[in-house]
């Protein structure tokens, strides 16, 4: 896997949330694709790189969005940080569909809906915009989250579960939608998946663990649908994005 | 005096590698080969079973200090498709094809398919994986079993070079036992044994193969303790993540490596390149290392 | 409500150890010893033999990817002198004492010299030193030579809890083997055969036993598969570096565990700690911990 | 082993070689002694803490003065690096002598000579310094080096058998001097132990690779003769300082 190491143009930090901004001259990536990142040592400890959606990109300008979890990206927070980067990879969001849309997330995970919804306004296409915060977010994010999608529907509870409901309530009647842009925690990609069944496609981000992003490993396999059978796909290169009725979870 | 770029072709049973480099089984596909196959001496697909096999069920890998632990489960489409496919993997170096099986019969089965494909031109018998006949322990695992696959294979593959890959466990008595067997060569190693338990959650969260920079001292050694006792070359591997581990495996006497997990953090390229360099330094061809140990 | 703060103690083949933390054999000296002896739940001195060994010539170490390599030799004063100086390692702790030699004979002679003592709570057979009878290979290399080893230390030592250190090699075969020989607990695992090569030099560094953090999830497997086929308890060692690097051993299975090469380049007691915290946020005590693995 | 993380006063760099001046508090560290030393990151790799001599000591700021060599001494000489440290440790000069006295060394190894001879100064203790500089040192670490041992001898060739040589022939007759303190190339500490032999004490400070630098794990043994018997000492606590008479090399 190719890394860059990339310039930093800004670090911001909101309680356990990080935001790196880095020049990227490679071209826009697509809404929903990933990065693989670490930082610059010389070391191989943490071992691997760490999977992050593309947040933003503005004139060779990317930034990430990502909480500090364990030891990478507590490394990748760090002040003194010097960014690998790897090139967006996978598949992002089909953002050829007709009509009203709606953008649906969560959680840190509502990442990569900022730059889908930023070129969904440049393509002048009718969407909408719902985000669940926990309430368990600091608050420094969620007055961040606000700023940053100015446009959107907040939910904000306590627990998951409701959460979520609460979340896909606040949507209304589906069908007004030509698709769904989901990407959340694991709870809300699974109802998204089942309240969109027959009534709206749903693109769903998902999440596994990564070691080569490639499509060499076979580590981040989901369960998908393939011609009837049940069977898995790399989430690096046949996703992350992937259709809700693919998946068989 | 400009010295002369270092020569790093080496010849492994008969078979030329432009150069010492080989992706380890399981850590290359047919997506990255366009950009890293010049990186490479030989092309080496992951594990290919008779059946095709799903894998495993999620998750698949976990971090460990300087390495990683996977259990993939083999996932693959099976040998009948992979010979349909094997077209994707002509980038115009030889073909060294990974082979499992839950018996010796089926190793042989596998091999007798691939002696009649004459794009591949040698094939690696992956020993460390479960032998069904022995309640799933694995081949290297159960003293007899590799002798008997290898025998088996060297029937069914009369004249292609074939490779017995080994685990860390037992080493001795299976290389003894591989050569003695027919084998033209010897993997060394496969990954190790290892667990990985989540505190928090408090299960289990995964059971597989320790790779990357953690077993690399593990590796060398049996490396080096092996080509002290067989006559066949040995093909080093585990944790190889720079130009200086190549050379580190090959003074310990590999005639070639592979590189698995440490491909999926760096480039492949740059290994080659710092080996390269290191080779220009020391004034040796790749093909002397073998031999200059003090 | 305020969560009362975890019970850390363990109950060790009827040794009650204040807490489960103890030196790992070779990694703890006399010298060290008073600031850290409340770190642990017992005192472990050094591998002794029967004669004094004047141990390797330098180097001894080299350091490993997340880990290290020792070739020490078991430099110590000999069983007589060991004994005289006992009194250093007397911090109000259990002792073990950690023991070698070259043949069941000489390990017996041993145990039946510390059986004498009232000083000495447990003994420990390190089974991976050589087996001169047979060409230096270890005794845990040699099948059937652990069962020799542990009968014989078992009638020497009828009062005591025996306790057997085997390697990561053949780990199954000579876990049953100990318990059915007599051993009253396990302690997984010894260092890992491996090599340090230098390659600017183009020779040989090292050749010894890796420990560290590289090994953890090697040894994490060792326990956790070990624990469900013996009934005797288990010590964890290998890699063992924080508090939630103790917890993962505990919920494999382990009754306690050895700290080793991590003591080296962090506190002790700051794994200690460590481990304590996890308790409290788990609202367990750390007798409880092998038994809540989902 | 304890570490404790120290602030860093000032950071220097003369080529390869780097100088790392930081507060400590523990009181003044005996000329000779050593610390072991290591970057605060989240991994143990590199895994183990780098043995260092305490270069100089002045008013609560200790100071190392290292070469960079491999990933350790890297990381240590980076200039975001957080330097974590113990205490000084081991034996160092026995610095009770009467009469004049010699101090020799070289490369490197004359590091730990500055907070000899400063002592020695307090002390009133009359003694000459005599340092090697191989030809091959950067000129910035010459420059800095006379300008850090204003009263020294200086010796500059490039082969390192006759430097060594050159270096000891400097010295004159070794008997006017009632101890020489060594601290310089292998080949300078062998070469001293020879050319003192029945003519007068000479101090050696030894290195050898460390891991618990505390006496446990018996890594850093040197041979050594003790009542006529050949053994191996500890480095780290019965050094690194050692009469050279009772090295068994
Ligand atoms: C396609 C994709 C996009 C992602 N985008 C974002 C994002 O934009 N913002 C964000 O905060 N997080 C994102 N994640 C999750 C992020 O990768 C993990 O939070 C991160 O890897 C954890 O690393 P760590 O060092 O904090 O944790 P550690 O516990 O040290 O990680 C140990 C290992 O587990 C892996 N891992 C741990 N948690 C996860 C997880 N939830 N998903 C995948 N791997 C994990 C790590 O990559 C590493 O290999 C994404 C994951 C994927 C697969
Ligand atoms: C008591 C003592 C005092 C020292 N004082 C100084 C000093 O003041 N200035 C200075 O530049 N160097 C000094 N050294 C040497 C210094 O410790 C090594 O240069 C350094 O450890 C190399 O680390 P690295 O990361 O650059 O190399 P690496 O090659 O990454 O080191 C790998 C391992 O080998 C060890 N190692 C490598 N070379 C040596 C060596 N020459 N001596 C001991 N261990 C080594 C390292 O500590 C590490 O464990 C001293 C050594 C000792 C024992
Ligand atoms: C993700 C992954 C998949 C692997 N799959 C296979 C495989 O299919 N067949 C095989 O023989 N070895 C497989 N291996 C083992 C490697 O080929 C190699 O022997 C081992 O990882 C040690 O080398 P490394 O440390 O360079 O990774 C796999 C290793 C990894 C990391
Ligand atoms: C420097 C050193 C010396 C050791 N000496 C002994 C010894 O004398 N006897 C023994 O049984 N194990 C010895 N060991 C092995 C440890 O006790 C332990 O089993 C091993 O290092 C794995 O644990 P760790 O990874 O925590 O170090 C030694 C290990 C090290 C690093
Ligand atoms: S991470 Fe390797 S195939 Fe996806
Ligand atoms: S470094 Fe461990 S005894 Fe000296």
């Amino acid at each position: 896997m190719k890394l860059n190491r990339a310039e930093i143009l800004k670090r911001e930090r909101f309680g356990n949330h990080a935001l790196l901004r880095y020049r990227w001259d490679g071209g826009p990536p697509r809404p929903g694709q990933f990065v693989m990142a670490r930082t610059e040592v010389a070391a191989f400890d943490p071992f691997l790189s760490r999977p992050l959606f593309v947040h933003d990109y503005v004139d060779g300008a990317a930034s990430l969005l990502f909480e500090v979890r364990g030891r990478g990206t507590a490394l990748l927070a760090d002040k003194n940080a010097r960014l690998m980067v790897s090139a967006p990879l996978g598949r992002g969001f089909d953002t050829g569909v007709d009509g009203p849309v709606a953008l649906v997330g969560g959680g840190v995970w509502l990442s990569p809906l900022k730059l889908l919804s930023r070129n969904l306004d440049f393509l002048g296409a009718d969407h909408d915009l719902y985000l669940e915060i926990p309430a368990s977010a600091p608050e420094a994010y969620a007055a961040w989250i606000s700023r940053t999608y100015p446009a959107a529907t907040f939910v904000r509870t306590d627990d998951l579960q409701e959460s979520t409901h609460v979340l896909l309530e606040s949507l209304g009647d589906l069908s007004r939608y030509r698709a769904l842009y989901v990407s959340g925690t694991s709870a809300t990609l699974a109802a998204a998946k089942e309240a969109s069944r027959s009534v709206v496609p749903a693109q769903l981000a998902v999440r596994e663990r990564m070691a080569c992003a490639s499509g060499s490993c076979y580590g981040c396999a989901v369960p998908v649908w393939r011609s009837g059978v049940r069977t898995y796909a790399r989430v690096c290169v046949e996703g992350p994005v992937f259709a809700a009725e693919a998946l068989a979870w | 005096m400009v010295a002369r770029a270092a020569r790093l072709g080496v010849e492994l049973c008969g078979i030329l590698l432009a150069n010492p480099l080989v992706p380890a089984a399981g850590t290359l596909s047919k997506e990255v080969l366009d950009p890293d196959a010049k990186t490479y001496g030989a092309v080496l697909p992951k594990t290919v079973t008779p059946e095709p096999r799903a894998g495993n069920p999620p998750p698949r890998i976990a971090e460990a200090p300087s390495g990683m632990i996977n259990t993939i489960g083999l996932q693959n489409p099976g040998i009948e498709r992979f010979i349909e496919d094997l077209d994707a993997f002509d980038v115009g170096l030889p073909v060294i094809v990974s082979v499992a099986a839950d018996t010796a019969e089926d190793f042989a089965l596998l091999c007798r398919r691939l002696s009649r494909d004459n794009r591949v031109t040698a094939v690696e018998l992956n020993l460390s994986c479960p032998n069904v006949e022995h309640a799933g322990a694995t081949f290297c695992a159960v003293p007899g079993s590799v002798s008997e696959v290898v025998a088996a294979c060297r029937k069914a593959l009369p004249d292609k070079p074939l490779l017995a890959k080994l685990a860390n466990e037992n080493v001795l008595h299976n290389a003894l036992a591989s050569e003695e067997a027919g084998a033209d060569a010897l993997t060394l190693i496969n990954t190790i044994p290892a667990l990985s338990i989540d505190a928090n959650e408090r299960k289990v969260f995964l059971r597989g193969g320790l790779s990357g920079p953690a077993i690399k001292p593990i590796a060398l050694r049996a490396v080096y303790d092996m080509t002290r006792v067989v006559r066949i070359p040995v093909i080093g591997c585990g944790g190889i993540s720079s130009g200086t581990d190549v050379a580190e495996f090959m003074l310990a006497g590999a005639t070639a490596v592979q590189v698995g997990a440490a491909s999926f953090v760096r480039e492949p390229r740059e290994i080659l390149e710092e080996f390269s360099s290191y080779l220009n330094e020391a004034g040796l061809d790749a093909h002397e290392m073998t031999s200059v140990l003090e």
